[in-house]
């Protein structure tokens, strides 16, 4: 037991929890009869994809991907002595060192786009509330059964 | 200017939406004639990038001037497919837009301009879905289509299209979250997010694109993708959210969102992981098919119960997602179910703009939205009848109409691959399409003219309307007609251009009939 | 990264989460929502996401909480699950 | 029956997506697909981002660079997002009475003149003297810090989007503090929607420049000429900074937007 967790959860940990969040939220999205908390489950369901997605970014021993400026001024002087060709030294900006920048941009992008869907779903549920006066699916539902063929 | 056309097609309206933004609340009737040269721009734009593309070739452009390494910027890509789906785009929004042209006095007048701003990014959206060609972008751009759906449809008057765009909401942020999932694990496996760039790193590893991280991730673009376009078990929000939307929105989504979330599927198998996980996987594609099979059926059956005009539509909209998704997964060597799909993405977004158009027609003119009230249409207004008339037709698949000749291709398709219940599914939708429409051409021809016609009570939620906006409604409706009628007619330089695109992708040599 | 610090905030997070979720009061499942974005936060600054870790800081703690509060005082407090 | 599905179908979602993880690379693998490329493709963008972005822009926040400038055009789009939602929400929500509108803009009046002024609910105007001081002293700094954090994208982490989002807290700390109308008599409506337009507009016109140098949109490297500046880099070093004033302007405005009508459920009187 010991071992297999050593084996198969410990190295990926990140994912492993990703995707319990990830069954979490799904399942209060559709299966919660009240309409924040459908809510507050899409949210965390958008939140495991973004440890997805930083977690893939993450490299052991790196720092954040902020290149400080003597650095970049070490690559910049590099590049303007002809680097790219011999390569006596070594390019000064080890990629190793720093940790993938990419997820964070699409994640930075993620984030964005959940509170917007957020902001749009409770502007609906305050409509609803209006119009029906509960925030629980099932009595909405029976609302919308005796209103059928009013329209 | 000439070498940005890929961009400012979908920039047009970014800018429209902006502009009407900013200047609308001030003068609304600035409104209109901005949303129009918006569209009007990247219509003649896209149309550009079809010549281009069916003279030159596939057509890149890279934003930002990042080209070098490949898939270090954001890549867009018109080949012969997609330069199509763009300059249908552009029709279909622009004739839904002639069509929802508001008047001072409607009620919520104050929100006009903000309707306009949510068709522009909806179009946006739809744009930059189809012309971009890196798979993360795509999500982006997804949910601007998704979010400015969900504005659109809650803009309803019914109480119940807050409730539809609520459960739409849900169901598409899901869809759309799978999608992000799915891609997520392309990363994971190949670390790049270009769809050519994928694509090379996938040919040149087979371990990799046999792997299991690869295969979960195709399975969840899939699941997002099919959730977008609501294939058979996913379809439940449908027909709720188009069929309560204001009619002006509806004829605007309905013909575009399901199909360009089709064009996504394909574009994903096509050039990121290569149709060879159609026929390497002969199970899997089996089962493809008879999801779409299914999905045929029900919504064939669905049509059949329905007394509504949009509902019954709206069913159908499901029935032909099942036709575009079965042919994609035919798998037949000389891909003509993939030829047949594609144009009838094509075919489809015409048939059903029209539809639409006279089903808004029939709401705001005469107060129909049930099928008896269509009663005596023809002798009313022969006209729309005849418009509606060509669109059944189409839908039916009656030889010059667009519609005989996707499915003429996507049954050769199944023919050649041998899935016959995808035949009999597909001759069997078009029988329930006979009968549909021959049931409202009856009612419409035969029926009697009600007495209580010309000062009609409006519906619920449609408004009443005066007759001088007549003209800006039905010219579009005969213009759709008129262009589903000629896509048909002429299909053979759009067949060809599809061709060219599925043969340089694929490497079939035979391009023979 | 900083694999102990890691396990114990990614388990605190699950407990967040499902407590979120549990909760029939929908302000105090709002505020454990809340404390969810904010321990995710820090699992970002952990792992070297510091651009994410400030976004889910202001969004995450700050505006998804206050939005959804305007909300509940605006309608139900009570959920049914 | 609904949770039943809900279990089902979460679970099979859940056993396919861990069937996988167990094939996935080790967590914090730096030679991981991701995080340095595989043969076959070109060569891993992640890298080329990291050894590249000085050079290229002079930006020592990969991030920002990154997402202002290598993929820029998702960020337009996310801007976008931002605007979609603050549109929608008021389409959704906005309850707009004609007959109200003097009435209304009798209150804004008032609600301009004063300082932080409690205009509604005024039984607990005791509590409000020490909630209005803090206010009064948290206010400015909270904009100051907003500032810094966009301008400050460059060397750190930060940029248009958290900062956009401190500065619409501060309009929503005024809100809670001094009610809504004191706001928005700071912040009013037909200005903030504009606003909105405009951050988007700054944005891609800001990329659109570039065409008119022949060169493809949102390369900022062709402004060099325009800005005056030494080389390609610092022209898009500045490019990426125009560009998160736009994303800052759209978030602060649309955040401020969503609290307005979520709080007043679309009347923009009262408040909480």
């Amino acid at each position: 037991m010991m071992e297999w967790m050593k084996t198969t959860i410990v190295p990926h940990f990140n994912f492993w929890i990703y995707v319990v969040i990830m069954m979490l939220g799904l399942w209060a999205a559709i299966g919660k009869n009240n309409l924040i908390k459908k809510l507050i489950g899409l949210s965390i369901f958008q939140t495991a994809i973004l440890l997805l997605y930083v977690s893939m970014g993450v490299k052991e021993g790196a720092s954040i991907p902020i290149v400080d400026e003597t650095m970049g001024e070490a690559a910049v002087d590099f590049m303007a002595q002809g680097g790219g060709g011999a390569g006596a030294t070594a390019f000064p900006i080890n990629p190793d060192l720093f940790a993938n920048p990419l997820p964070h941009v699409l994640m930075l992008t993620a984030i964005v786009v959940g509170v917007a869907t957020l902001g749009v779903a409770l502007a609906l549920c305050q409509v609803i509330f209006r119009d029906f006066g509960t925030l629980e699916e099932p009595e909405i539902l029976n609302q919308i059964k005796t209103i059928q063929d009013d329209v | 200017m000439s070498e940005h056309l890929p961009v400012i097609v979908v920039l047009a309206p970014l800018f429209g939406a902006v502009i009407v933004g900013f200047f609308g609340s001030r003068d609304r009737r600035l409104c209109f004639p901005i949303a129009l040269t918006a569209l009007a721009l990247s219509f003649i734009c896209s149309i550009g990038v079809v010549h281009h593309v069916a003279t030159v070739g596939a057509w890149d452009y890279f934003v930002g001037g990042w080209e070098s390494p490949h898939g270090v910027g954001i890549q867009l890509r018109a080949d012969g497919v997609n330069s199509l789906l763009l300059l249908a785009i552009a029709v279909v929004a622009l004739l839904a837009l002639v069509y929802s042209i508001r008047q001072d006095g409607e009620k919520d007048a104050e929100k006009s301009p903000f309707f306009y701003v949510l068709f522009l990014l909806l179009c946006v959206g739809l744009f930059g879905i189809t012309i971009t060609g890196d798979a993360f972008n795509v999500y982006v751009l997804i949910e601007i289509t998704a979010l400015t759906s969900y504005g659109l449809v809650a803009m309803g008057s019914s109480r119940r299209s807050r409730v539809a765009a609520f459960q739409y909401l849900v169901i598409g942020t899901v869809g759309a979250s799978f999608y992000l999932i799915g891609v997520g694990y392309l990363y994971l496996a190949v670390g790049s997010l270009n769809m050519a760039d994928i694509r090379a790193i996938l040919a040149a590893n087979p371990e990799i694109a046999n792997s299991r991280i690869v295969g979960t991730a195709l399975v969840f673009i899939l699941l997002g993708v099919w959730t977008k376009m609501s294939l058979f078990p996913l379809h439940g929000w449908l027909p709720n959210a188009y069929s309560y939307c204001p009619s002006g929105s509806a004829n605007l989504m309905a013909p575009l969102v399901t199909k360009v979330s089709v064009y996504v599927m394909i574009r994903i198998l096509f050039s990121v992981f290569g149709l060879g996980v159609i026929t390497e996987n002969p199970g899997w594609s089996e089962l493809v098919v008879l999801i779409a099979v299914g999905s045929i059926v029900a919504g064939s059956v669905m049509a059949l119960t329905q007394r509504e005009i949009k509902k019954m539509l709206c069913c159908l909209i499901v029935a032909e997602v099942g036709y575009m998704v079965g042919g994609t997964w035919l798998g037949d060597a000389g891909r003509w179910g993939l030829t047949g799909s594609m144009y009838h993405i094509l075919a489809d977004a015409m048939m059903t703009s029209c539809l639409f158009l006279a089903a808004g027609v029939f709401a705001k003119q005469f107060g129909a939205t049930r099928l008896e009230h269509l009663s005596g249409l023809f002798r009313r207004s022969p006209w729309v009848a005849g418009a509606f008339t060509l669109g059944g037709l189409a839908m039916i698949g009656v030889p010059p109409m667009c519609g005989f000749f996707s499915k003429f291709y996507l049954i050769r398709g199944a023919i050649e691959s041998g899935h016959w219940l995808y035949i009999v599914a597909l001759l069997g939708s078009s029988l329930v399409n006979a009968i549909l429409f021959f049931r409202i051409f009856e009612i419409a021809y035969f029926g009697e003219v009600p007495e209580s016609s010309e000062p009609f009570e409006p519906s619920e939620g449609e408004g009443a309307t005066p007759r001088r906006y007549a003209v800006w409604r039905t010219a579009p409706l005969l213009i759709a007609a008129a262009l589903t009628l000629l896509l048909g007619i002429f299909n053979r330089p759009v067949i060809d251009l599809i061709r060219g695109t599925v043969v340089e992708n694929t490497g079939i040599v035979s391009m023979e009939e | 990264m900083i694999l102990p610090l890691d396990i114990i905030l990614l388990i605190f997070l699950v407990i967040a989460a499902v407590l979120a979720l549990k909760l029939r009061d929908l302000l105090s499942a709002t505020m454990v929502f809340s404390i969810y974005g904010f321990l995710i936060c820090l699992i970002w600054a952990e792992m070297g996401a510091v651009d994410v870790a400030f976004t889910e800081a202001t969004v995450g703690a700050g505006i998804s909480g206050a939005l959804m509060i305007a909300t509940i005082f605006k309608t139900a407090r009570k959920s049914s699950d | 029956m609904q949770k039943l599905f809900a279990t089902i179908a979460v679970i099979i979602t859940g056993a396919i997506l861990l069937n996988a993880v167990e094939d996935f690379p080790r967590f914090g693998d730096p030679h991981s697909p991701p995080n340095s490329g595989v043969s076959g493709g070109s060569v891993s963008s992640s890298v080329h981002y990291l050894q590249n972005t000085y050079l290229d822009t002079r930006v020592p926040n990969v991030v920002t660079a990154v997402l202002a400038d290598y993929r820029g055009y998702d960020t337009l789009f996310e801007t976008a997002v931002i605007l979609t939602a603050g549109i929608a929400v008021f389409a959704i929500l906005r309850v707009v009475r004609r007959e109200d509108e003097e009435e209304s803009a009798g209150s804004e009046e008032k609600a301009c003149s004063g300082e932080f002024s409690t205009s509604d609910s005024d039984g607990e105007g005791r509590h409000r003297v020490v909630v209005g001081t803090t206010c009064r002293v948290v206010v400015p700094l909270a904009q100051l810090f907003g500032f810094y954090i966009i301008a400050h994208g460059h060397p750190s982490p930060g940029g248009g989007f958290q900062g956009g989002v401190v500065l619409g807290t501060s309009f929503i700390l005024i809100a809670l503090a001094a009610g809504l109308g004191s706001a928005l008599g700071r912040l009013r409506e037909d200005m903030y929607l504009r606003l909105a337009c405009l951050g988007v507009f700054i944005y891609a016109g800001i990329g659109l420049l570039s065409l008119f140098f022949r060169r493809n949109f949102l390369d900022y490297g062709a402004l060099s000429g325009l800005l005056q500046t030494g080389g390609e880099e610092m022209a898009r070093s500045h490019g990426i900074f125009g560009v998160e004033l736009g994303v800052a302007m759209t978030v602060t405005t649309v955040m401020f937007a969503l609290f307005a009508n979520l709080s007043t459920r679309g009347e923009l009187k009262g408040g909480l």
